[in-house]
This record gives C-alpha cells, structure tokens and sequence, in this order.
C-alpha cells in the first residue's frame, strides 16, 4: 500500500518558489494498476520520483507500506521518462544490470534477459550498444531492464511515449498480462487518455500551478482488457470523463 | 641500512659510499675497486651516485650512506655539525671569473650581471674576487644560476660575467674562445684553499670505528696508487663514468691530487687547519654558518693519519 | 558518514532535488580540522625521530622574521605575478590549441606529437634553451609556467573537445552555427568541466614549475628564497616557502573552483 | 583545411554516422610529417645562433655508442620501471580517493586541502624530506613519481564523479545498486573521459618528475644520465635522454589513447 | 524542392551490415506538409538526418533544390528527437540561439524569441534553464527554437511527443496555422497516425529491415483543417488506410 500524504514540492525559481506539487494526497491499495494524466509541467514526474526516493517532498509524506520513502529499491521499479540507459553496456547487459546488483547467478540472468529482451523485440540488438538504438528502441530496452527485476511496484513514467501505435498496443497488452498474472502495483504515467482508461483500476487526473488532484476516475471495466473493451460505449464514456476532467480546466497560460 | 653488520677481525663490512660523477669523486672510488683496495681492508663497498653534497649530508644523516664525498661549497655542512670529514681528497684549481670580452680587470665589474651558481665554488671564488677588487656584492648584478645554465647564458651573451669552473669553462670558450678569466684560485692561496673531501655520518664516526678506520686505510692506498699511475687513474675513473678519458683528463688536470704524505704533513703542520679556517672566515661572510668552527670539531685528523699503520 | 551525495534527483534535467543533506559538520570546518590534524602530525615528526624537521613554532618564528625585514612579502609578490601571468597565458592558449586539435583532424596531427613530447620533458631541462632565447628577465621564468599550465590544459581542453555531446554540436549546426560559434557557444561551455580539470592541474604544475622557473637568475621568489635556503640547509626557511606556495596555491584554486562554480551553474550536480 | 569533424551525427545516442571524411591525409603520416618537421627545425637551429645545440647526427651518433655499450638500454629500463611502477600506483590510489571525495562530502573535507597543497609543492622541494622517510633505495624515487601521476589524477577523477550524469546514478540507485557497485558500475565507467585525462597529464608529469627523483642517488636512469652529463656539460647525452623520454613518453601515452579507445568505444565520439 | 534519390543508409552492427534505409526514394514539391509514419526502428530519424545534412547515405543522394545535401543549414530547421537543448543557456537564450548566430540584433531578437516562448506556453519559464524544465516542456523549447530561425524547410522528428493532448492539438493548429500563412515545407515524423492524417498533404509509410517506404498516401482533405474534418469520414477513411497500411505489413521480429 502505498501512502501519498499530503506531499508538497517546491522548487526555486528565478528567484521566487515555483510550487510543483502542492498537497497532494492519494492512496494506492496493493496490486492496483494507476495512471496518471495532466498537462505537460503539472507534476507528474516529480510525483513519480517522489514515491521512487530519487527527491523528498519539501512538505508531507509519502509511505509504502507504512514505512517512509528513504531511498530508491529494487522493490520499486522505474522506467525514466528519458530512459537514462547506461550508454556503455549493450542492450542484454542494460536488462542483466538489475539481476547482477541483485546477486542473481550469470545463467539465469542471461535467461530472464533474453527473455524481456524478446517481450520487447530487440532480439536481434541484444548485443547492440545504446547509442545504435533508435528512440523507440532505447525506450523499450528501458522497459525490459525494469521488467527484469520484477519489482512489486512499477513506476512507469511516459513508458511507450516514443514507440508506434503496434508496438504501443502489444506493450501495453503485455504489460497487462503479467500485471494479472504476478500481481502488483502499477503507477503509469500517460499523456494518451486512451492509454489511461484501458490500462488502469483508477485514472488520477492532474492540474497544473499548483500540480494537484483534481479528480480521480474510477475504471470499472473487468480485466482482461480486450479490443471490445475498448470499442465499448462504457469505454468512452470514461475516456471522455477523463478527457473533460484533464482538459476543461481553466487552461494555464 | 647502514652496514652494521660488522663483526670485528677478518669479517667484511659493508659499506655504503656516495659520490659524485667527477675525477676529483670518482677517482678513489673506481681505483678501489679495480685494484682490489676495499676487499683488502675488508669492506664490502656499495658506491651511489649524487649530483650534490647537500643531498649525500642529509642521505649521512638519514643513516642510508655510511660515507660521502663533497666539494668546498658544501664543507660548512660537517662545519655545522651534519658530518665529519675524515679525509681531503684535492685541492681545486678550476675554479675562474670569466668575464666577457672587452671587461679586463675585476673593478670593471661593476653594475655588471655575473651569473652565480650559488653555494658553489664558483660562488666563492666570485666572492673573494670581488672582495679583492675592493667591490661588494651589491656593486654587482649578483644572477643566481644553475652551472649549466651559465654556460648557456654567458655563451649568449646574456650575462657580462661568472663564477664557473673547468670542464664547464671548457664549453664555455669553445664558443666564446676571447673571454677574459679575471681571477683564478691560486690567486687566493694564501687566504683560501678549495679542498675536496670525504666525509662520514656523525653515528658512523662514534658508533663503527672499525669501518671508519679501515675505509680511511683504503681511501689513503688508493691516493698512493692515484700518485703513481696517474693516466691509468683517468682511464679507470673515465670507465667508471662512461667518459671520454679526454674529457676525464681535462677535469684532472685543474685539479691538485693530495698525496697521503702532503694530507699527513697538512693535517701534522696545521695547514688543513688553516684551509678550513679560511673557508670557515669564508662561511661566515657569506652568512652560511653562524660563527667561526673550530676544524678539530669536524676534521678527524687523527683518523686519518692513523690510519696510515693499519 | 554523512553522505552529500544522498540528494538524488531525476532525469537528465528534470527536476532539480532539494537538497536532502544530511550533513552535519560544514565544508569549511572539515577543512579546518584537516588543516589542524595536518599541522599535528607535523608537529609530532621531529619527536618520532625525523629530527630534521623543524617544528611549526621554529617555522612560524622564521616567517615572522622574513614578514617583518619584507622578504617574504616581496617574494610572495613576485612569485605571485610570475605564476599568475604564466599560468593565465597558458590557459588562454592552451583552449583554442586544444579546440583546433580536438576539432580538424590535420592539426592535431601536427601538434599533438609536440605537446606529449613537452609534457614528459623536465621544466629544468629547458631552462638553458629559454635563457638562449629569451634571456635573463622575466620573460623566460613566465615561459616555464606558461608551458607547464599550457601542457596541463591542452590535454584536458583537447579531451573535452572531442567528449562534447554531439547532438549539441547538431543542433548548433542547424541553427546556423559556423564553427567559429560552434567553439566559443557550444564547445567552449560544454567543456567547461574538462578546462576546469585542466585549469587546475596546470595551477598546480605552474606553482611546482616556479621553483624551476626561479633558478632562471631570479633576484627573489619563494622558490629562489627556497632554493637558496636548501644550500644553507636553512630548513625552517625552505618550510616557509613550501607553506606560502601552498596556501597562495590553495588560495587561486578556491577561485578557480568559485569562478568554475557561477559558469556551470547549468549543470545538474551532485 | 580537411575538417575531420564534419562527420556529423545525430541525437544523442541515436544512429552513429558514417564518417564523411574528407580526410586526405591520414593522421600517421601527418604525424610523421611534424616529427620530421621539428628535426628539421631543430637541424637548422645551431646555424641560425643555437650553437650549443648539437645537430641531429651528433646526437645520433652519441645515441648510437650509448646503446652499444649497453648504456641507454640499462638507463631505459631503469626509467621506465620507475616511472610504471610510480604512475600505475599513482593511478590505482587515485581512483578511489577521487571517487571517494567526489561522492562523500566529509572526506572531500578532509582530504582535499592537503591535495591540493601537495599539488603546488614541486618534486625538488620533496626530495630531501623523502630521502629522510624512505632512504635512498627504489622507494623514493618510485615515491615521488607517484606523487605527480596520483596528483594529477586525482583532481579529474573527482571532477570526473561530480560530473556524472546523475540520471545514470538514479537509474543504477532504482535497480538496487549500492555505493560499491555504482562506484563500479557507473561512476567509473562514465567518468573514464576525465580519468584518462588525468592519466594523460598525469604519465607526462611522471615522466617530468623523472630527473627529480633520480637525483636520489640513482645508479643509473634516463634523468640520472642527464644530470650526469649536465656536470660535463654533455649536450649531445642530454639530448639523447631528452629524445628518449619523449619517445617513450610518447609510446606509453599511444598505449593510453589505444586502451581507452576500446574502454569508450561506446561513447559518440567525434 | 526536396529528392531523396535511392538512399541507402548501412551500419555496422554486430559484426554484420545492418540496412537502416534501403534504397529509399522520394521527391517532395515546395512547401508541401509530409509526414512520416512507421514502426519504432524503420530509419525515420535516420533519413531525417541525411535530409538535415547531419549524416551522409551510404549510397544515393538526397537533394534540396537541386544540390546535394552537403551539411547543415539554418535554412533547414530541425526539431530533434531528444531535445538537445543546450543545458547551460536559459529557454530564452536557447530560442535566441539560431537568431543570434543570423546576426539579428539584440532587441529583434528578444522579440522575436519572446513571441515564440509565448507560442509554446512558456513564458513563465523564459529565464529557467532546461534542467528546470519537464519534458513536455523541454520539447517545447526545441520547437520555439526552431521556428525562430523561420526556415524554409522544417524536419521535425515526433516533436509533439512529449506533451499532453490538448498542448498537441494547439501545437499541431498553430503549426498549420504558420504554414498557412507563410508558406514552408514541412518533413513531420510521428506515431500517431490521426495526427499524420490530420497535418499532411501526404502521408509517407515506411516499413522496417530493411527501412524503406511502403506506401505514400495522398490526404485530399482541405485546408485549414478543422475539428469537423477531423470528425468526417473522408478522414476515417484515410485514416484507417494509413493505418493498414502501416500495420498490415508482415510484422518484423
Ligand atoms: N529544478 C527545478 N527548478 C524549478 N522548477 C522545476 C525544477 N524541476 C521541475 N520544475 C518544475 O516543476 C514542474 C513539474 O515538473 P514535472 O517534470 O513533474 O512535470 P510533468 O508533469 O512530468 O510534465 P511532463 O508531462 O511535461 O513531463 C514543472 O513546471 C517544472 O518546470
Ligand atoms: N550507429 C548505429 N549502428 C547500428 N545500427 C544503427 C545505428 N544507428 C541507427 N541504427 C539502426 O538503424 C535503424 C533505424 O534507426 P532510426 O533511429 O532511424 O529509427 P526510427 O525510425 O527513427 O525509430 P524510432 O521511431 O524508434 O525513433 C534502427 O534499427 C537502429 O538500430
Ligand atoms: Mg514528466
Ligand atoms: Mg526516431
């Protein structure tokens, strides 16, 4: 369970504090499946790297399992928005990186790796280094490496931004079928409302100056998601709730 | 470590020598060796070479040499207590004033840039020319160098004068074959002597007798042999030092090798003492040393001619 | 131990942490405590045995004295400007050479050989040359620094050149940028950490050069005052000298690294 | 002017170009164009006023009788094992050291101020001390050489650490890494640019420090035999030395640029 | 006018060739609005590059009126994939960037930047530098600098990637609107086919192994292109052609 109390962030700003998130709360039971909509800047990301323990909120708290986040752990996985793969290490050592820092012996590795190396079809660059990598490549070894380590919770920020439609359908089934098969916690980061209402249990809509909740949507399509599923009518009656929640608010700037 | 190892009788000791690359430090060395001098007096000789006297005290005092050699620049270091000196070895005569072409006489250097190598023979011989010329340091654009540097420097004519000594006064009119040697250490022998001398670690002189009287025993056969064979010296001294023995005989030919019978004569009649006085007088002058040193304190005399029986 | 580092942050320029420091004790306290702990140690080295080594109070005494007859303020003075200028003229030459080599492939040909050869050549062996060439002045004693912080910063400007981020090289290109521009508004800024390195490794070579610089007929200077002490054996002297070398050198560094600190404001780190 | 550089690329680590070179002139044979260019120089030299320099056919010919009686051979390799020992040592400390004032803030504190004091320090001033500490053996003169290759390494490898990109530590932090393993696993890794520039410098102030440290009662030694010949006034054996040390500095810094290529080979270099 | 004459583009992969564009040819009138569409990996940000003069083809050539591409040129603005940013100049430095470099004086300059920062939604953040900035926002700074430079041609490689939906559809009406007014070609990669649809006269299809263009359709819709077109069924129909035609490929991997 995860506990977003009241959490504030404030960053400098040409002199003056720019509230990047100001008193958020929200609350994720175990093995719920989130996503996150807003516009761009509303916070969505230092959200994330709050409940990851790459920053601490400047105001509140943010718990997991009644403890609070001190620091990152393999226990939460993050996919980065910029993917932040280590360029010096071919795609099959990015995925092994997680199974090694975790003592995970070198044949298994290499079998878990190939095998989240070929969820995201990079079979053939798996020796390649990252810098022969197109965008949506890059993206999708950055998948396969938090994948790998089988996190119980997965922050996933912006995560098939940069892949094609196709690919974008296969992931997002994917990420489903193992989220039904090994249950745990996903909080997803979307700028595609589409995405938001397919994948999620809930959608939490943002806002901007202040980054806030401004209304969190409940999903209650059944899983598993099907193409049906989202030619359904109750399907875009959600997809419209959520797109009027995201975007008839008073507009900033 | 020093060579403590000595038993006493017929045991060898070692012995860790340090010198510098030159006939006047060289020369005992290598006709030690060659002769079979050291393994005869019973030491087991370890020669390390230096390009200073300075650096050879503090190795003395750091207990890694047993014994050194240095030039007169450096004999206020045993004057002030870092080392004794327990034999001399020669008396300099390369030493010179040079001065570029046109300068004739001592007085006409002043205003003038004379390049130093401070601490050196070369320094004092400027020194006491100058006081001889009645001028003070300061009637003189006194520029501190290195030796080799003079020699590059005066070539070019960027400095009108120097303190500087044979074989780099060689190079030096090779190029600049007109230039005037204004003084020249006879001209001072009655003041100043430039002897060259080996010197041993105050713990070696007071704990290992043994060692300090069978080296000096050495030291004096060596000058015997020295004495007689002077050629074969050179060349023994020009192997030691991969030197052409042209350029090992020119150096020895602007020195004055002491015998063991002048050095028992000297150090009997006074005359070291004297020698030493007169640098001591130098030192002082120069700022280098406090006050005047009794030389019986740091020239073991009595070590040296008594080691004539052993 | 406290860890600075703690303070994480996020992707690459993303948002920027608050700092989560833990830390306790300041820099500046650190520093001090090292300072003291240093001058302790010191202290204790003439009374385990290295008798050679004159004591922080005899040290402190010899300063005085050479503070009050104004040698040491003149030597400071002149050591001061030798190094400054040298140091300053190699920095400024040594970053466009190391952009030109870093940048056309010819010229690093021709000049690289050059400079790895000067690197490995003592500052003492080109001193006879100097004075040939440039005489007995100043001139030849600023050479020497010069080339030692030249040296340093060529290598590391040169470095820096060739890591620049490409698609920063790209996007300065398609925006117009002929490669004058490219060098002072992209290279130039990008490098930046890498000319740093450099700068204050060459700091350090250029005062380390100073006591060879200073047996180029120099009439004072701390490394002159202490190499004229070594011949005296004057080791309070020497110890005087080597301590002002070292705090003017530690000085010009923390403005080096305040200087450096404004110019890569930018930068995300830790 | 052939520009190597136009080779451009892309983003950040998308497709890696193809290099369109125009290169006429491959970078050896430019080398060796400069080389030659400087004997060249260095032949007209003593005809133009330089006429302590000896010319190249002398210094050959000294060369040549130095080698065959076995002199340059012994000199070389007693150099090069000093300076080897003394720079791989200096290198092996400094890169944990940087590391770990580059990410713990208290020993940062601690340690820096005698860094960078001991940077400014130069070899000469540090011998008699370290004959005093360490005898006149190996030891201190691999100690010194130490010195200058630790220093100079140092200093990058800690700008190396605070430089990098703190997105690729949070990426290690999130999958598990502990300090020891993103020292490891990413820091060393992304901060090898500044390690090998401070390799770079470092290997040239080694070589530099040679004939400093073989004023410690060397038996014999590149820096030895020039000191040596200097109390002779032996142009032509001290040019020898000199060449030689720049040949062998060169060399061991080609080995350098060789390893690294293939520990960057991952890097968009241009 | 713009050629792609049989481009080919090989990289070294693994020992291997890998073929990112094979003979890929394509002529494009002035200032047409193509967009580019296909799977993650099929060379599209590859022949962006030739067309930028950023990297040369390893066979073929690409020609804008008439000359080859022989290197970059503010005449042919380019919105990278990634940003790049420069991270040491503030937003409104970096948009100044191309104007400075064109020699424009100082108080043009700022206007002009001013003008566009307000265009992307930015002025708040005009003085911030880019690592204050999140992604979307990022991205937006890439497409104010670029359109400040006014290039005749504009290759734009998914630059609307990163923002939210609404943010999307203002950038994509104002980009048309600036292409209306003055005319320009414009090369635009992007995922989303509606969105490929919606701004382009045609709309190239490229497959992937090797990269090659499939099908090139033409979008007979008219300009200015409003909401209502992009709710009738001319452009259903268009859509849903792009889209076989981009999925109904054997699928690779
Ligand atoms: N170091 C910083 N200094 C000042 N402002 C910052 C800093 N880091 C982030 N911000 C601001 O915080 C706000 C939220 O940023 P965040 O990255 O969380 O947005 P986001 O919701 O992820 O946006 P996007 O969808 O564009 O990625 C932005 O307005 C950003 O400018
Ligand atoms: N340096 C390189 N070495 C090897 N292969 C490379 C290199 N650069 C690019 N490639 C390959 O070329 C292909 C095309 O890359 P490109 O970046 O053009 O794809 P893209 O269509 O832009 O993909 P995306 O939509 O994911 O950005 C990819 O398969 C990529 O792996
Ligand atoms: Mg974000
Ligand atoms: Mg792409």
């Amino acid at each position: 369970m995860i506990v977003i109390d009241r959490v504030r962030k404030v960053f400098p700003l040409a002199g003056a504090e720019f509230v990047a998130l100001g008193d958020v709360s929200l609350e994720l039971a175990d093995n719920e499946f989130v996503t996150i909509v807003g516009p761009s800047g509303c916070g969505k990301t230092t959200l994330m790297n709050i409940l990851a323990g790459l920053e601490t909120p400047s105001g509140g708290r943010a718990l997991v399992d009644g403890t609070p986040v001190a620091g990152p752990g393999p226990e939460r996985g993050v996919i980065f928005q910029q993917y932040a793969l280590f360029p010096w290490l071919t795609v099959r050592k990015n995925v092994e990186f997680g199974l090694r820092t975790a003592g995970v012996p070198a044949a298994r590795r290499r079998e878990i790796a190939e095998h989240f190396i070929h969820l995201v079809g990079l079979d053939q660059f798996a020796d390649a280094l990252p810098k022969m990598l197109s965008g949506g490549m890059k993206q999708r070894v950055a998948i396969a490496r938090a994948y790998a380590v089988n996190p119980s919770i997965l922050l996933m920020d912006e995560p098939f931004g940069a892949v094609d439609a196709l690919t974008r359908v296969r992931l997002q089934e994917q990420l489903l079928d193992t989220w039904s098969q090994e249950r745990r916690t996903v909080v997803f980061v979307t700028h595609d409302v589409d995405e938001a209402v397919f994948l999620a249990n809930r959608v939490v809509v943002m806002a901007a100056r202040p980054g806030r909740i401004v209304e969190v949507i409940d999903v209650d399509l059944p899983y598993p998601r099907t193409e049906d599923i989202r030619l359904s009518p109750a399907f875009a009656t959600l997809r419209n709730r959520v797109w009027g929640a995201v975007y008839h608010q008073e507009t900033p700037a | 470590d020093g060579g403590d190892s000595a038993g006493s009788g017929g045991d060898t000791i070692k012995v860790n020598f340090g010198y510098i690359a030159d006939y006047n430090g060289t020369s005992l060395l290598a006709i030690a060796d060659d002769q079979g001098i050291w393994d005869k007096h019973g030491v087991d000789v370890s020669t390390e070479v230096f390009t200073n006297g300075p650096l050879q005290i503090t190795a003395l005092g750091a207990g890694d040499l047993d014994f050194g050699y240095i030039g007169p620049g450096a004999v206020w270091l045993p004057a002030s207590g870092k080392a004794k000196i327990v034999a001399l070895n020669s008396l300099g005569n390369s030493d010179r004033v040079i001065a570029q072409a046109g300068i004739t006489s001592l007085a006409q250097l002043k205003g003038k840039k004379v390049g130093v190598p401070e601490g050196t023979s070369g320094d004092m011989i400027l020194t006491l020319a100058l006081k001889k010329a009645g001028l003070s340091a300061s009637d003189i654009q006194r520029v501190p160098m290195e030796p080799a540097t003079i020699v590059s420097a005066f070539s070019s004519g960027q400095i009108d004068a120097a303190g500087i000594w044979y074989p780099l006064l060689g190079n030096i009119k090779k190029r600049k074959p007109d230039l005037v040697e204004l003084a020249k250490n006879a001209d001072f022998a009655d003041e100043v002597s430039f002897p060259t001398e080996f010197v041993a670690g105050n713990d070696v002189v007071s704990d290992q007798k043994d060692k300090v009287d069978r080296v000096v025993a050495a030291l004096r056969e060596a000058m015997d042999w020295r004495a007689a064979h002077g050629d074969e010296a050179i060349k023994l001294t020009a192997d030691m030092l991969h030197q052409s023995p042209d350029a090992v005989a020119a150096d020895a030919a602007n020195n004055q090798m002491l015998t063991t019978a002048e050095l028992d004569e000297y150090t009997k009649n006074g005359t070291i003492d004297k020698w030493l006085t007169g640098m001591g007088e130098y030192f002082v002058g120069a700022g280098k040393l406090p006050q005047q040193v009794d030389p019986k304190t740091y020239y073991l005399g009595d070590v040296f001619t008594g080691a004539a029986n052993k | 131990m406290t860890m600075v580092r703690q303070q994480p942050a996020t992707q690459a320029g993303t948002p920027q942490p608050e700092p989560r420091r833990r830390r306790t004790v300041p820099r500046g306290v650190l520093n001090l405590v090292s300072v003291l702990l240093g001058i302790g140690i010191w202290w204790l080295l003439p009374t385990v045995g290295f008798h050679d080594i004159p004591a922080p109070p005899e040290v402190a005494g010899r300063a005085w004295e050479l503070t009050v007859d104004g040698t040491l303020g003149g030597d400071v003075l002149a050591s001061l400007l030798r190094v400054f200028i040298g140091f300053v003229l190699g920095v400024v030459a040594a970053v466009p050479v190391g952009f030109l080599m870093g940048w056309y492939g010819p010229i690093r040909g021709l000049v690289e050989p050059w400079v790895q050869f000067f690197r490995t050549i003592p500052p003492l062996a080109i001193i006879p040359l100097a004075i040939v060439l440039m005489g007995i002045g100043e001139t030849p004693k600023i050479f020497v620094i010069f080339l030692a912080s030249f040296l340093a910063c060529v290598i590391a400007t040169f470095q820096g050149v060739v890591n620049v981020d490409k698609t920063l090289i790209n996007a300065a290109r398609v925006l117009g940028a002929k490669d004058r521009t490219i060098f002072a508004r992209v290279v130039v800024p990008a490098s930046t950490p890498f000319i740093l390195v450099g700068m204050r490794v060459g700091l350090g070579s250029s005062w380390a050069t100073l006591v060879a610089a200073e047996l180029i007929a120099a009439q004072q200077g701390l490394g002159y005052r202490m190499q004229n002490a070594q011949l005296y054996y004057d080791l309070p002297t020497i110890f005087v000298g080597l301590i002002a070398i070292g705090v003017l050198g530690l000085l010009m560094d923390r403005i080096l690294l305040f200087a450096e600190r404004h110019l890569t404001s930018w930068q995300e780190r830790r």
